[in-house]
C-alpha cells in the first residue's frame, strides 16, 4: 500500500516536472503559465491526498481542501487582468 | 435561497465531519450571520429553482461518466495524437434557458465533458449563448444537440420557476425591480 | 476487506497520478493554449477526485470522509470556473488581436 | 510590575486601534494624548522602580515561566531610553499638531504614530530576540507609512530607498535570529548567553557579525548608513524629528544590548574602526551639503559613530558614557529638527540659497538653534560636551588614543558644519523672497515653538543635572558589563 | 541537514539578491519576496529536523518554535510586499515608470564635486510592449 | 462585450459563503489543528478577492464595519483588549484563561481566552485584505498618471 | 564668585530680552555690573589672608567640577576684565550710536565678560576649559556682529575653528590629566605633577590649546582677521582679555611643566616667531586697526615667552607686562576707533596732519604708544625692563638666550610699529601722489567725551602706573605669589644702569628710526605664504574633499547601496566560514525525502525563471510557483500550519502583484547598466553560497535542546490547545502575534493612504470639498462608499 503510494508520488513528481516546465518554458504565453500554475495546484492536491495516506495524517486534507477551494483564484485573477494588460 | 442555505448547512456540517446539535446550531447561526452581513440583494436572488433530487443524482452520475470519457479522450490526444484528435474549433451554441444558474452549470459541465470547454458566455436578448472550444473533430449539428441535451438534464435537476426570461435579464442588467409574478424562494 | 480497499486505493492513486502525468504531458504536446487547457482541466480534475476517493477509502473517521467529499465537490465547482475565465480572456484577446505569427 | 512594563507597548496600541476606528481629528488627538501620557507616566514609574529597587524589572508575558515566556525587561538602560523616547514622541506630537500638516492631511497619522511609539517601547523592553525583531518591524512599518504620508514625488523616491534598505535589514536580522535559534534552540536573551558561549568560534562570530550588520544598517553606521541622509530630508519635519532622534538609536540600543549581553568582548577592534569611519564619513557628508535637513541628517550618522565607539571600547566607563551619549543625543537631535521644522514652516525651505539672516528676524529662534547645535558639536557646558568628554576619558582610560583623536577631529568638523548652517541660515542677507518684516517667528507658531523650547530646556536640564544622571548611567554601564545580573533577573523563578 | 534544502536556500538568497540589484521596483519587490521565502526555508530547515506536525500527542513531532517564527515572518513579509507594491504603484502614477531614481541632492553634490567627470542623470523609461 | 462574467457571478454567489464558512471553521479549530485566525482571515480575504474579481460590491452591510479600516481597528482592539485585560486584574499581559461553559443541548464548551485574541486577528486580517483590495483595485481605466512620462 | 559669574549671564539675558528698545540702558546696566564685580572682587580678594574657594561638583563619576579660587592672579585678571570692560562698554555707547546691533553687542559683551571672569577665576583646568570654549563662542558671535559682511563671517568662522580646534587639544589634555592624575585641579596637579610620556603629551596638548587662543605661531592668523569686528570688540576681546586666556593658562601651567625641555622650546620658538612675525607684519599695514592687531600678535608672542618659560622672574615680568599691554593696547584701539569714528577711515595713507585737528587725542595716543614702545616713564618701560632683566638672569641655558634674542629684535619692531602707527595717524606727511590728495580724509565731527574719556583713562593709566611702577609692582607680587612664584625683585621705574637698560635704549633708538623710515604710503603687503591662506586653502580643501568623498559614499543610488550591503553580508559570513567550518557539513544528507528533493528542484527552477523573466505578469506568476514549492516543502517538513498559511499568502500575493502590475507595461525595461552584470552575479552568488554554507555550519552546532520541547509539554494542560504552533502564536508568544498583526494593519493603512493621496492629487476639485474638509474626516462612510461602491470593476 505504502509502496504503491510512493509510486504514485513519483508519478506526481513527474507530472509536476511537466507542469513546471510549461510554466518556465520561454515559449509559454502568460495564459500557458497560468494554466500550468492552476494545474500545479491540482498536482499538489493529489500529492496531499496521497501524502495524507502515507503519513496517516488528516491534517493535509485540510490544506488540500483550501487549495481546491482557492486555487482557481490565481487563474481568475490572471484572466481578469490579461485582457487589459495585453491591450 | 433555501436551496443555497441548505447547501451551505450541509457544507458546514460536512466540514466539521459530525452531525450533531452543536454543529447544526452553529451552522444555522453562521448562515444567519452571513445573510445579515452579505445579503444577496441582487435582483437575481429572486430567481428560484425547484430542485429534483433524482435529477441531481442523474446529472451527477452522467457528469462523472463524461469526466472519465473526456479524460480518456484528452489522454489519447496527448499520448497518441493525430490530426483529428488535436483539431480545434469554436462553436457558438444558444441555450434555451434564461436562468443564469442553469447556464453556468451547463457551461461548467461542458468544460468537464469530452472534447469541449466553454470559453465565453454571451448574454443575448433571447437568453444565453455559449462559445465552446472543441478539441477533436466534431459535427456541428450533433455537437449542438449534445449541449442542449446537457442543458435539459440540468433543468431536470433544477428547474427555474416563475420568472419570464426577459424580465430577469432586464433586472440583472439594469438593476430594476423585476415584475412580481413569480414566487421567490 | 481491507485488502480489497487497499488495492482499490492503490489503483485509484496510480490512476490519479497517471492522469496528472498525462495532463502534464498534455501541457506540452497540445498545440495552443486553449487546447492545453483541456488537458489541465479534465484529467487533472479527475486525478484529484481519484486521489481523494483513494484517501477516503483509507480513512477511519467519518469526519475525514465528509471532508474529502467536500473537497471533491468544491474541486468540481471551482476547476471549470478558473479554466473558463482563462479561456475567455484568451479568446477575447485573440479576437481583439488576431495572432499574426505562429 | 506586570502592568507597568506592559503599558508602554500595549496602551499606544489600544489608542492606535481606537483612532483607526474613529477618524475625527479631535478624538484622535485626545486619544493620542491620553495614550502617550499614560505611557510616559508608566515609563517614569519604571525608571523609579529600577532606581529605587536597584534591580532589573521583569515581566513574563502570559505568566509563563521564564525561558518559555517572552519577557519584557527594563534595566537602567532600557528604562532610561524608554522615558526619553516616550517624552520625545509626545513632544514631537505636539509639534506635529502645531505644524498643521501631518495629522490633518491623513487620518492615519495618529494610529501609525502610536504604533511607532509602541514599537519603539517594545524594542527597548524586549527580552527576547525574536520579539525584538517584531518590535523593529512594528516601528519600521510605521516609519514607512509616516515617511510616505504625503505621497509626494520626493517622498516616494527617497521612501523607496528607505523601505527597500530597511527591508533588507529586516531580512538580515531575521536570518541572524533564525540561525541563532538554530544554533542554540532559544531566542530568549537571558537564555542565550550561556548557550552561545558553548558554540564554536566560527559560528559565534558569524552570528555576531550578522547581527551587527543588521543593527548596523538600522543604526546607520559606515558602510551601511547611506539610506539615512537620502530618506530623512524628504519627510515632514515632525516625522524626521522623531526618526532622527529615535530610530537609529533603537539600532544602537540593539547593538549595545547584544554586544554586551550576547557576545561580550567580541569584535571590539572592528567596532572601533567602524566608529571612526562613521564619525568622519558622516560629518564630511554634512560638510558637503548646503541644506539644513541634509546636514542634520548626516550629523546623525556621524554621531552614531560616537556611540559605536563607546560600545567598541567596552568596559563600565565607556558604556556609561555611551548611555549618557544616547540620553543626550536623542533630545538634542530632535530639537534641532524641530527648529528646522519651524524654519521650513515659515520660509518653505531650508536650503541656504533660499533662507538667510534669520538671526536678525528672530533672535529667540537663533538661540533655540544655537544651544542644541553647540551641544551637538560638543561644546561645554552643554550635554553633548559632557557625553563626549565621558567617551574621550574612557578612550584614554583604555589607551585607545587613535579613536579619541578621530572623535575629537570629528567634533571639530561637526563644529564646521554647524557653523555652515549658522552662516547659511541665520547670518547673511535676508532672502529677498522672505518677508523680512515678519518678525516674532516663534509667537506665530506657539505649539511648534513651545515643544521646541521645552525640548531645548530639557537638553539644558540634562547638562545641569548631569551629576545624578551620569551616576545613573554609570549604574547602567555596570549592569551592561555584568550580564549575569540581567540573566538572573529574567530567569529567576 | 538536507542538502537539497541547502541548495534551495542558496538559490533563493542568490536570486533574491540579484533581483534586488535592479532599478525596476517590480524586480526589487520580487527580490524581497524571494529573500522572504529563502529566510523562511532557512529558519525551518536549520531550526529542527523534519518530523510529524507538532500536535499534542504525536510522536516524533518536529520543533514547533521555528514554525511559529516563520509564520510571523510570512505575515510580515506579506505586509512588506503589499506596501512595496503600493509604493511601486504610486511611483508609477507619479512618473509613469517604476524605476527607482537616484537621489537628486546626492546627484547635485556629485555634479558640483566633479563637474563633467560623471555622466549626467539618466532617466529611464520603460519601452511599452504591444 | 461585457466585462462581467455570469460564471464568476454565480461562483461568487455560491462560493463566497462557502469560503467564509471554511474560514470560520479554520479559525476556530486552529487551537487544535492547523489554522487559526490568521489563516482564517486570509481565506475570507480570498472570498473578497473572488467577489472583487466578479466585479461585485465589497461592502459589508453593517455600518460599524463598513470601512475596512474600521474592521482593522476593531480586530486590533479585540486582540489588544484581550491581551491587556488580565493586566487590569493584576496578571501579566496575555495571561490566558480557560472557561468551561455548560450549554444546553450541546454540552460542555471550552472557551480559551486566546481564542478571542485569535478572533481579533481574524477580523483584522480580513480588514487588511479588504483595504488592500479596495486601494489597489482602483479602476485603472481612469488614468491616474499625474504627469506623463516624457 | 559663582554668583558674580552667573550675574553676567543673567544680565546678558535681561539685556537681550528687555532692552531692545533702549540698548543704552542695557549698556549702563552692564557697566554697573562690571563696576560691582571689580569692587566686590577687590574687597574679597585684596589683603585677605584666606583665599576664597568655591567648588561645585558636577559629575563626580568623571571628576568634573566647577572650581573657583580668588588668588592674587585671579584678582588682577578679574580687575582687568571688569575695569577695561566697563570702560570699553561706556565707549561703545557712543561708538554704536543708533546701530541696530547694539543691543546684541551689549548682551554678548556682558556674556563674554562673564565667561572671561569665570575663566580667570578657575582653579581647575576643566573649569577653565568650560569658560574657555564659551569665550570662543562669544567671540565668534561678536566678530560676526555685522553678519551681512562676508568678510566678517569668514573671520568669525576662522577664529572659531582655530580656537575651537585648540580647545579640543586642551580638552584632550584635560582628559589625559584626569586619567593620569585623577584630577585637573591646578593645585593638585602642582602638588603631585604627573610624569612620563603621556603627561608630557598632555602638557603639550594644553600648550597647543593656549597657543591657538593667544594667537601664537602657527595659529596667529585668525587674530588680524577678527578685526572685522567693531572696534570695542577688538579692543576688549582681541587685545585686552580673550587672547590673554592662553597666557593665563600658561601662567597657571608653566610652574608645573615649565621645566620640561619640550615645553620651553615650544614656548620660546613659537612665542619668539610670533613676536617677530607680528612685528614685521605690523610694519606692512596701512589699516591702523590691522597694524594694532599685528602688534597685539607680536606682544602676545612676547608674553608667551615670558610666562611660558617657567622662570619666576620672567613670569612675574610677564604678568606685569600683561597688565601693561591690556591697558595701553585698549587705549590704542579705542583711539583708532575715535579716529575712525571722526574721519570715517583708519587708512593711514588717507590721514594727514590730523594732530592739528585733534591734538588731545593725539597726545593721549602718544602716551599709550610710548608705553607700547617701552619709553620711560611709562608702565610699558618698567615691565619690558623687568623682562629683559629676568631673561638675562634666567639660568635655563641656551633656550634662555634664544628668548632674549627674540625679545630684543621684537622690541625693536615694537618701537618701530609704534612710530609707524602714530606717524601714520596723526603726522603731516609729504604726499607723493596728487591723486591721493582728494581721497584724504578729514574730520567730520569732533569726538564726544564718551569716546575720548575711556581712551584717556587708559592712556593716563599707562603713565600713572609707570610713574608708580614700584607700587603697582608691589600689588603684582600677590599675583606672582599666587602663581607659586618666588618673586625676588619687584618692578621699578628706574632700575639703574645695567645691561638691560642698554638694550632698551638701543632698541628704542633703532626702532624709532626704522619706524620713521618705512614709508606709510605703500599698499598693504600680502605674503605668499601665510597662515591665513593655508587655513583658507585647508578649509576649501575640506569642503571640496568632503564633497568628493561624499559623492563616493553617498551615491544616491539604491542599486549601489544594496550592492554594498549585500557584499558586506557575504563578506562577514565568509569570514566566519573560513574561521572555522565546524561539523555541520559532515551531517548533510541529500534530502529528507525524494519529494523534498523534487520539490526543491522545482522551486529552484521557478526561482531562476523569475530572474530570467522579462515580463511582469509572468514573473509574478513564477514567484507564486516558488511560494507554492515552499508550501509543499513546509507540508512535508511537518509544518501544515505553515503550508496552509503560505498557500494563502502566496495566492493573495499574486493577486496583489497582478493588481499593481496590470497597470504597468508588460515587459521590463532594459535595466541600465550600473555595473557589469558580472558584479551583480558575483555578489548574488556570494550571498547565496555564504548564507547557505553558514546555515549548514550553524545547524551542526546545536548543543542544547530547543525550548520547543517545553512548549509541547505545556500546550494542552496549561494553554488548552493541541496545535502547539497555534498555541505558541496566540499564547506563549502572543505578543509577537500582536506585533505582527499590527504590522499588517499599518501596512494596510499605508497602502490605503498612498492610494488616497494619489486620488486626491488626481481630483483636486472634489478633494477640497470632501477630503480635507473637517466633516468628511469624521465617521461618515461617504469616502468608503465612494471608493468601494459600484465602481470596482477589474
Ligand atoms: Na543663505
Ligand atoms: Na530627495
Amino acid at each position: 500500500m505504502i509502496g504503491t503510494s510512493q509510486v504514485a508520488l513519483a508519478l506526481l513528481i513527474l507530472a509536476a516536472v511537466f507542469t513546471v516546465a510549461r510554466a518556465v518554458r520561454p515559449s509559454s504565453s502568460t495564459g500557458d503559465r497560468a494554466v500550468a500554475l492552476d494545474m500545479a495546484t491540482s498536482v499538489i492536491q493529489c500529492g496531499l491526498f496521497v501524502g495524507a495516506v502515507i503519513l496517516g495524517d488528516g491534517i493535509l486534507v485540510d490544506i488540500a481542501l483550501v487549495l481546491g477551494l482557492l486555487g482557481f483564484l490565481t487563474s481568475v485573477t490572471v484572466a481578469r487582468f490579461l485582457e487589459r494588460a495585453d491591450r | 435561497m433555501i436551496v443555497r442555505n441548505i447547501t451551505l448547512l450541509v457544507v458546514w456540517v460536512a466540514m466539521w465531519g459530525e452531525l450533531n446539535v452543536a454543529n447544526v446550531a452553529s451552522g444555522v447561526l453562521m448562515i444567519a450571520a452571513l445573510s445579515v452581513l452579505f445579503p444577496t440583494d441582487d435582483r437575481r436572488a429572486r430567481l428560484a429553482h425547484r430542485v429534483h433530487p433524482l435529477g441531481v443524482l442523474r446529472f451527477g452520475g452522467r457528469l462523472f461518466v463524461d469526466l472519465v470519457v473526456s479524460s480518456w479522450n484528452v489522454a489519447m490526444a496527448v499520448v497518441v495524437p493525430n490530426a483529428d484528435r488535436i483539431h480545434t474549433e469554436v462553436f457558438d451554441v444558444a441555450l434555451t434557458t434564461t436562468s443564469p444558474l442553469v447556464a453556468v452549470v451547463v457551461s461548467n459541465s461542458i468544460t468537464l465533458t469530452p472534447g469541449t470547454m466553454t470559453v465565453d458566455i454571451i448574454e443575448t436578448d433571447r437568453g444565453f449563448a455559449l462559445r465552446v472550444h472543441a478539441l477533436g473533430r466534431a459535427e456541428p449539428v450533433s455537437f449542438r444537440e449534445q449541449i442542449l441535451e446537457l442543458e435539459r438534464r440540468v433543468v431536470a435537476a433544477a428547474t427555474p420557476v416563475g420568472i419570464p426570461a426577459d424580465g430577469a435579464r432586464a433586472a440583472i442588467e439594469h438593476n430594476v425591480e423585476p415584475p412580481r409574478d413569480g414566487s421567490a424562494s | 476487506m481491507s485488502t480489497v480497499v487497499d488495492i482499490a486505493t492503490a489503483a485509484l492513486f496510480l490512476i490519479g497520478a497517471a492522469l496528472a502525468v498525462i495532463a502534464g504531458v498534455g501541457l506540452h504536446r497540445l498545440g495552443d493554449t486553449r487546447s492545453r487547457m483541456h488537458a489541465a482541466t479534465k484529467p487533472a480534475t479527475l486525478g484529484v477526485l481519484c486521489c481523494a476517493v483513494g484517501a477516503a477509502l483509507q480513512s477511519d473517521s467519518s469526519a475525514l470522509v465528509t471532508k474529502l467529499l467536500l473537497a471533491m465537490a468544491l474541486q468540481l465547482v471551482t476547476a471549470p470556473v478558473g479554466a473558463h475565465m482563462l479561456a475567455r480572456s484568451i479568446t477575447r484577446r485573440d479576437e481583439q488581436h488576431p495572432p499574426t505569427t505562429s | 510590575m506586570n502592568a507597568l512594563l506592559a503599558i508602554p507597548l500595549a496602551v499606544p496600541l489600544v489608542g492606535a486601534a481606537i483612532s483607526i476606528i474613529v477618524r475625527r481629528l479631535t478624538v484622535q488627538r485626545v486619544v493620542s494624548f491620553i495614550a502617550l501620557a499614560t505611557s510616559l507616566a508608566a515609563s517614569i514609574a519604571i525608571v523609579a522602580t529600577v532606581v529605587i529597587d536597584d534591580s532589573i524589572a521583569v515581566t513574563r508575558l502570559g505568566g509563563w515561566p521564564a525561558p518559555v515566556a517572552i519577557t519584557l525587561v527594563a534595566d537602567r538602560l532600557s528604562a532610561l531610553l524608554l522615558v526619553v523616547a516616550v517624552a520625545m514622541v509626545s513632544l514631537v506630537l505636539a509639534f506635529a499638531i502645531g505644524q498643521r500638516a501631518a495629522d490633518e492631511r491623513s487620518p492615519f497619522y495618529h494610529p501609525v504614530y502610536l504604533v511607532l511609539c509602541a514599537g519603539i517601547a517594545q524594542a527597548f523592553l524586549a527580552g527576547d530576540l525574536f520579539n525584538l525583531f517584531v518590535a523593529f518591524e512594528l516601528l519600521l512599518m510605521a516609519s514607512y507609512v509616516l515617511l510616505t504620508l504625503e505621497g509626494t514625488d520626493s517622498q516616494i523616491r527617497s521612501g523607496t530607498t528607505y523601505v527597500v534598505l530597511n527591508v533588507v535589514e529586516s531580512t538580515v536580522l531575521l536570518t541572524a535570529i533564525g540561525l541563532i535559534f538554530a544554533a542554540t534552540g532559544t531566542v530568549s536573551m537571558a537564555d542565550l548567553p550561556a548557550r552561545l558561549a558553548e558554540l564554536p568560534d566560527g559560528v559565534r562570530s558569524g552570528l555576531n557579525l550578522l547581527l551587527l550588520v543588521a543593527f548596523g544598517i538600522k543604526a546607520a553606521v559606515f558602510p551601511l548608513f547611506f539610506w539615512l541622509p537620502d530618506a530623512y530630508p524628504t519627510a515632514p519635519s515632525s516625522v524626521t524629528a522623531v526618526f532622527a532622534g529615535l530610530l537609529t538609536k533603537v539600532g544602537v540600543y540593539a547593538m549595545l544590548r547584544t554586544e554586551t549581553l550576547l557576545f561580550p568582548g567580541g569584535h571590539s577592534t572592528l567596532l572601533l574602526w567602524i566608529a571612526g569611519a562613521t564619525m568622519i564619513i558622516g560629518v564630511l557628508g554634512a560638510i558637503s551639503h548646503s541644506e539644513m535637513k541634509r546636514i542634520l541628517s548626516f550629523h546623525i550618522v556621524s554621531q552614531i559613530g560616537y556611540m559605536v565607539m563607546g560600545i567598541g571600547l567596552g568596559g563600565e566607563a565607556a558604556l556609561a558614557a555611551t548611555v549618557f551619549y544616547l540620553l543626550h543625543h536623542i533630545p538634542v537631535k530632535t530639537s534641532l529638527f524641530l527648529v528646522q521644522g519651524i524654519i521650513e514652516r515659515d520660509t518653505g525651505s531650508t536650503f541656504f540659497r533660499d533662507v538667510g539672516g534669520l538671526a536678525r528676524r528672530s533672535g529667540p529662534l537663533a538661540v533655540l538653534f544655537l544651544l542644541p547645535a553647540l551641544s551637538l558639536a560638543g561644546l561645554p557646558p552643554f550635554s553633548g560636551f559632557l557625553a563626549k568628554y565621558g567617551l574621550v576619558r574612557a578612550g584614554f582610560d583604555g589607551q585607545s588614543y587613535v579613536i579619541v583623536g578621530v572623535a575629537l577631529l570629528a567634533s571639530l568638523l561637526t563644529l564646521v558644519s554647524m557653523t555652515k548652517i549658522w552662516t547659511g541660515v541665520f547670518w547673511g542677507d535676508v532672502h529677498p523672497a522672505a518677508d523680512a518684516e515678519r518678525r516674532g517667528l516663534l509667537r506665530r507658531y506657539p505649539l511648534m515653538s513651545g515643544s521646541a523650547v521645552v525640548l531645548v530646556g530639557g537638553t539644558l536640564a540634562i547638562a545641569a543635572l548631569a551629576g545624578p544622571l551620569y551616576a545613573y548611567c554609570v549604574g547602567a554601564g555596570a549592569q551592561l558589563v555584568d550580564p549575569s545580573v540581567y540573566i538572573e533577573a529574567v530567569l529567576r523563578p | 541537514m538536507s542538502a537539497s534544502l541547502v541548495v534551495l536556500i542558496a538559490v533563493l538568497f542568490g536570486t533574491g539578491t540579484y533581483l534586488l540589484m535592479h532599478r525596476t521596483l517590480t524586480r526589487i519587490v520580487l527580490g524581497v519576496a524571494m529573500l522572504g521565502n529563502g529566510v523562511n526555508v532557512l529558519i525551518l530547515a536549520t531550526g529542527g529536523r523534519q518530523g510529524e506536525p507538532p500536535i499534542v500527542g504525536r510522536e516524533g513531532a518536529t520543533d514547533p518554535v521555528p514554525q511559529a517564527l516563520v509564520l510571523t515572518a510570512i505575515v510580515i513579509g506579506f505586509a512588506v510586499v503589499a506596501f512595496l507594491l503600493a509604493l511601486a504603484w504610486r511611483n508609477w502614477t507619479i512618473s509613469g515608470n517604476d524605476a527607482v531614481e537616484d537621489d537628486v541632492e546626492d546627484r547635485l553634490i556629485a555634479r558640483a564635486g566633479a563637474d563633467g567627470e560623471r555622466r549626467s542623470d539618466v532617466h529611464h523609461h520603460e519601452d511599452v510592449d504591444l | 462585450m461585457s466585462r462581467r462574467s455570469v460564471i464568476l457571478d454565480e461562483a461568487d454567489r455560491w462560493l463566497f459563503p462557502v469560503i467564509v464558512m471554511v474560514s470560520v471553521y479554520v479559525t476556530f479549530r486552529g487551537h487544535n489543528a492547523p489554522g487559526g485566525g490568521f489563516a482564517g482571515g486570509l481565506i475570507t480575504g480570498c472570498a473578497f478577492v473572488l467577489r472583487f474579481l466578479a466585479g461585485n460590491d465589497l461592502r459589508i452591510r453593517r455600518s460599524v464595519i463598513a470601512r475596512p479600516d474600521r474592521l482593522i481597528g476593531a480586530g486590533m482592539l479585540l486582540a489588544v483588549a484581550t491581551a491587556l485585560s488580565p493586566v487590569l486584574l493584576g496578571d501579566s499581559l496575555l495571561e490566558s484563561n480557560i472557561w468551561k461553559l455548560q450549554v444546553p443541548l450541546i454540552g460542555e464548551v471550552k472557551v480559551v481566552s486566546s481564542a478571542i485574541f485569535d478572533l481579533g486577528v481574524y477580523f483584522l486580517v480580513i480588514g487588511v485584505v479588504l483595504a488592500i483590495l479596495l486601494a489597489l483595485g482602483t479602476d485603472p481605466s481612469e488614468p491616474v498618471l499625474e504627469r506623463e512620462a516624457t | 564668585m559663582t554668583a558674580l559669574v552667573l550675574a553676567h549671564f543673567v544680565v546678558a539675558v535681561v539685556v537681550l530680552a528687555f532692552t531692545r528698545a533702549r540698548p543704552v540702558i542695557g549698556a549702563v546696566i552692564g557697566c554697573v555690573l562690571f563696576a560691582t564685580t571689580a569692587v566686590t572682587i577687590a574687597i574679597l580678594g585684596i589683603g585677605v589672608d584666606q583665599q576664597r574657594v568655591e567648588t561645585w561638583r558636577w559629575i563626580d563619576d568623571l571628576g568634573l567640577q566647577m572650581a573657583f579660587r580668588l588668588d592674587g592672579f585671579a584678582v588682577m585678571m578679574v580687575l582687568i576684565v571688569s575695569v577695561i570692560g566697563a570702560l570699553v562698554l561706556a565707549y561703545s555707547i557712543a561708538y554704536f550710536d543708533h546701530d541696530e546691533t547694539f543691543v546684541l553687542f551689549v548682551g554678548l559683551f556682558v556674556a563674554f565678560a562673564g565667561s572671561m571672569t569665570g575663566l580667570v577665576l578657575s582653579s581647575d583646568l576643566f573649569t577653565m576649559f568650560v569658560f574657555w570654549e564659551l569665550t570662543s563662542v562669544w567671540s565668534f558671535l561678536l566678530i560676526g556682529l555685522n553678519d551681512r559682511s562676508a568678510q566678517a563671517r569668514t573671520a568669525a568662522l576662522r577664529a572659531l575653528l582655530v580656537t575651537g580646534g585648540g580647545g579640543l587639544c586642551l580638552l584632550a589634555g584635560v582628559a589625559l590629566f584626569q586619567v593620569l592624575a585623577g584630577t585637573s585641579s591646578f593645585a593638585e596637579l602642582a602638588a603631585d605633577p604627573p610624569v612620563g610620556t603621556t603627561a608630557t603629551v598632555a602638557a603639550i596638548l594644553v600648550l597647543v590649546g593656549a597657543f591657538t587662543k593667544s594667537a601664537q605661531f602657527p595659529f596667529h592668523f585668525w587674530l588680524p582677521g577678527a578685526m572685522a569686528a567693531p572696534t570695542p570688540v577688538s579692543a576688549y576681546l582681541h587685545s585686552a582679555t580673550m587672547v590673554k586666556a592662553g597666557i593665563v593658562l600658561m601662567a597657571r601651567m608653566s610652574p608645573i611643566f615649565g621645566d620640561l625641555d619640550v615645553w620651553r622650546w615650544m614656548v620660546v620658538l613659537s612665542g619668539g616667531t610670533t613676536m617677530i612675525l607680528g612685528g614685521v607684519r605690523a610694519m606692512r599695514q596701512v589699516d591702523a586697526k590691522l597694524l594694532l592687531a599685528f602688534s597685539t600678535v607680536s606682544q602676545l608672542g612676547f608674553l608667551t615667552m615670558l610666562v611660558g618659560l617657567g622662570v619666576p622672574g620672567a613670569t612675574y615680568a610677564g604678568v606685569a607686562h600683561l597688565v601693561a599691554h591690556a591697558v595701553f593696547k585698549a587705549g590704542l584701539f579705542l583711539g583708532v576707533g575715535v579716529v575712525d569714528h571722526a574721519t570715517g577711515t583708519r587708512d593711514i595713507r588717507k590721514l594727514n596732519g590730523l594732530w592739528r585737528e585733534m591734538p588731545m587725542v593725539t597726545a593721549l595716543m602718544c602716551l599709550a604708544g610710548a608705553s607700547m614702545a617701552g619709553l620711560i616713564p611709562l608702565f610699558g618701560f618698567a615691565t619690558k625692563e623687568k623682562a629683559l632683566v629676568a631673561l638675562l638672569d634666567a639660568d635655563v641655558g641656551f633656550v634662555g638666550w634664544v628668548a632674549l634674542g627674540f625679545v630684543t629684535v621684537g622690541s625693536v619692531l615694537s618701537a618701530a610699529y609704534t612710530v609707524r602707527l602714530l606717524r601714520g595717524l596723526f603726522a603731516t606727511k609729504p604726499t607723493t601722489r596728487d591723486s591721493a590728495q582728494e581721497h584724504m580724509a578729514h574730520l567730520h565731527h569732533a569726538p564726544g567725551w564718551l569716546l575720548v574719556g575711556p581712551m584717556a583713562s587708559f592712556a593716563v593709566a599707562s603713565l600713572a602706573a609707570g610713574l608708580a611702577a614700584g607700587v603697582v609692582g608691589g600689588w603684582l607680587v600677590a599675583a606672582g605669589t599666587s602663581l607659586d612664584l618666588d618673586v625676588a625683585s619687584k618692578l621699578a621705574l628706574w632700575p639703574g644702569i645695567n645691561t638691560a637698560l642698554g638694550i632698551s635704549v638701543a632698541v628704542v633708538a633703532v626702532g624709532a628710526v626704522v619706524g620713521w623710515r618705512v614709508p606709510v604710503t605703500e599698499p598693504p603687503h600680502h605674503p605668499a605664504v601665510s597662515g591665513e591662506r593655508i587655513f583658507q586653502r585647508t578649509f576649501d580643501g575640506l569642503i571640496e574633499g568632503s564633497k568628493r568623498i561624499t559623492v563616493v559614499t553617498q551615491s544616491g543610488s539604491l542599486l549601489a547601496y544594496l550592492a554594498v550591503v549585500m557584499s558586506v553580508v557575504a563578506a562577514v559570513l565568509g569570514v566566519a566560514i573560513f574561521t572555522d567550518p565546524g561539523a555541520g557539513f559532515g551531517e548533510l544528507v541529500v534530502a529528507d525525502s525524494p519529494v523534498q528533493l523534487a520539490v526543491s528542484v522545482v522551486a529552484i527552477v521557478f526561482a531562476f525563471a523569475v530572474v530570467l523573466a522579462r515580463d511582469r505578469f509572468v514573473s509574478a506568476l513564477l514567484i507564486g510557483g516558488v511560494g507554492f514549492g515552499c508550501a509543499v516543502i513546509f507540508a512535508m517538513f511537518g509544518a501544515p500550519d505553515l503550508a496552509l498559511t503560505q498557500v494563502l499568502v502566496e495566492t493573495l500575493s499574486i493577486v496583489v502583484f497582478l493588481l499593481v502590475l496590470r497597470q504597468m507595461p508588460r515587459r521590463f525595461a532594459a535595466d541600465p547598466t550600473w555595473a557589469p552584470q558580472a558584479i551583480r552575479i558575483a555578489i548574488s552568488t556570494a550571498v547565496g553560497v555564504s548564507v547557505a554554507a553558514f546555515a549548514v555550519m550553524v545547524s551542526g552546532a546545536r548543543s542544547a535542546p530547543s525550548v520547543g520541547e517545553v512548549y509541547g509539554e505545556l500546550s494542552l494542560p496549561e494553554a488548552g490547545g493541541n496545535n502547539i504552533v497555534n498555541v505558541i502564536l496566540v499564547d506563549f508568544r502572543g505578543v509577537d502575534t500582536l506585533g505582527e498583526i499590527t504590522v499588517l494593519a499599518v501596512a494596510a493603512l499605508g497602502v490605503t493612504n498612498l492610494v488616497r493621496m494619489a486620488l486626491r492629487n488626481r481630483k483636486p476639485v472634489e478633494d477640497t470639498d470632501s477630503e480635507t474638509a473637517q466633516p468628511d474626516r469624521a465617521d461618515d462612510a461617504g469616502s468608503a462608499d465612494r471608493s468601494s461602491a459600484g465602481g470596482r470593476r477589474p
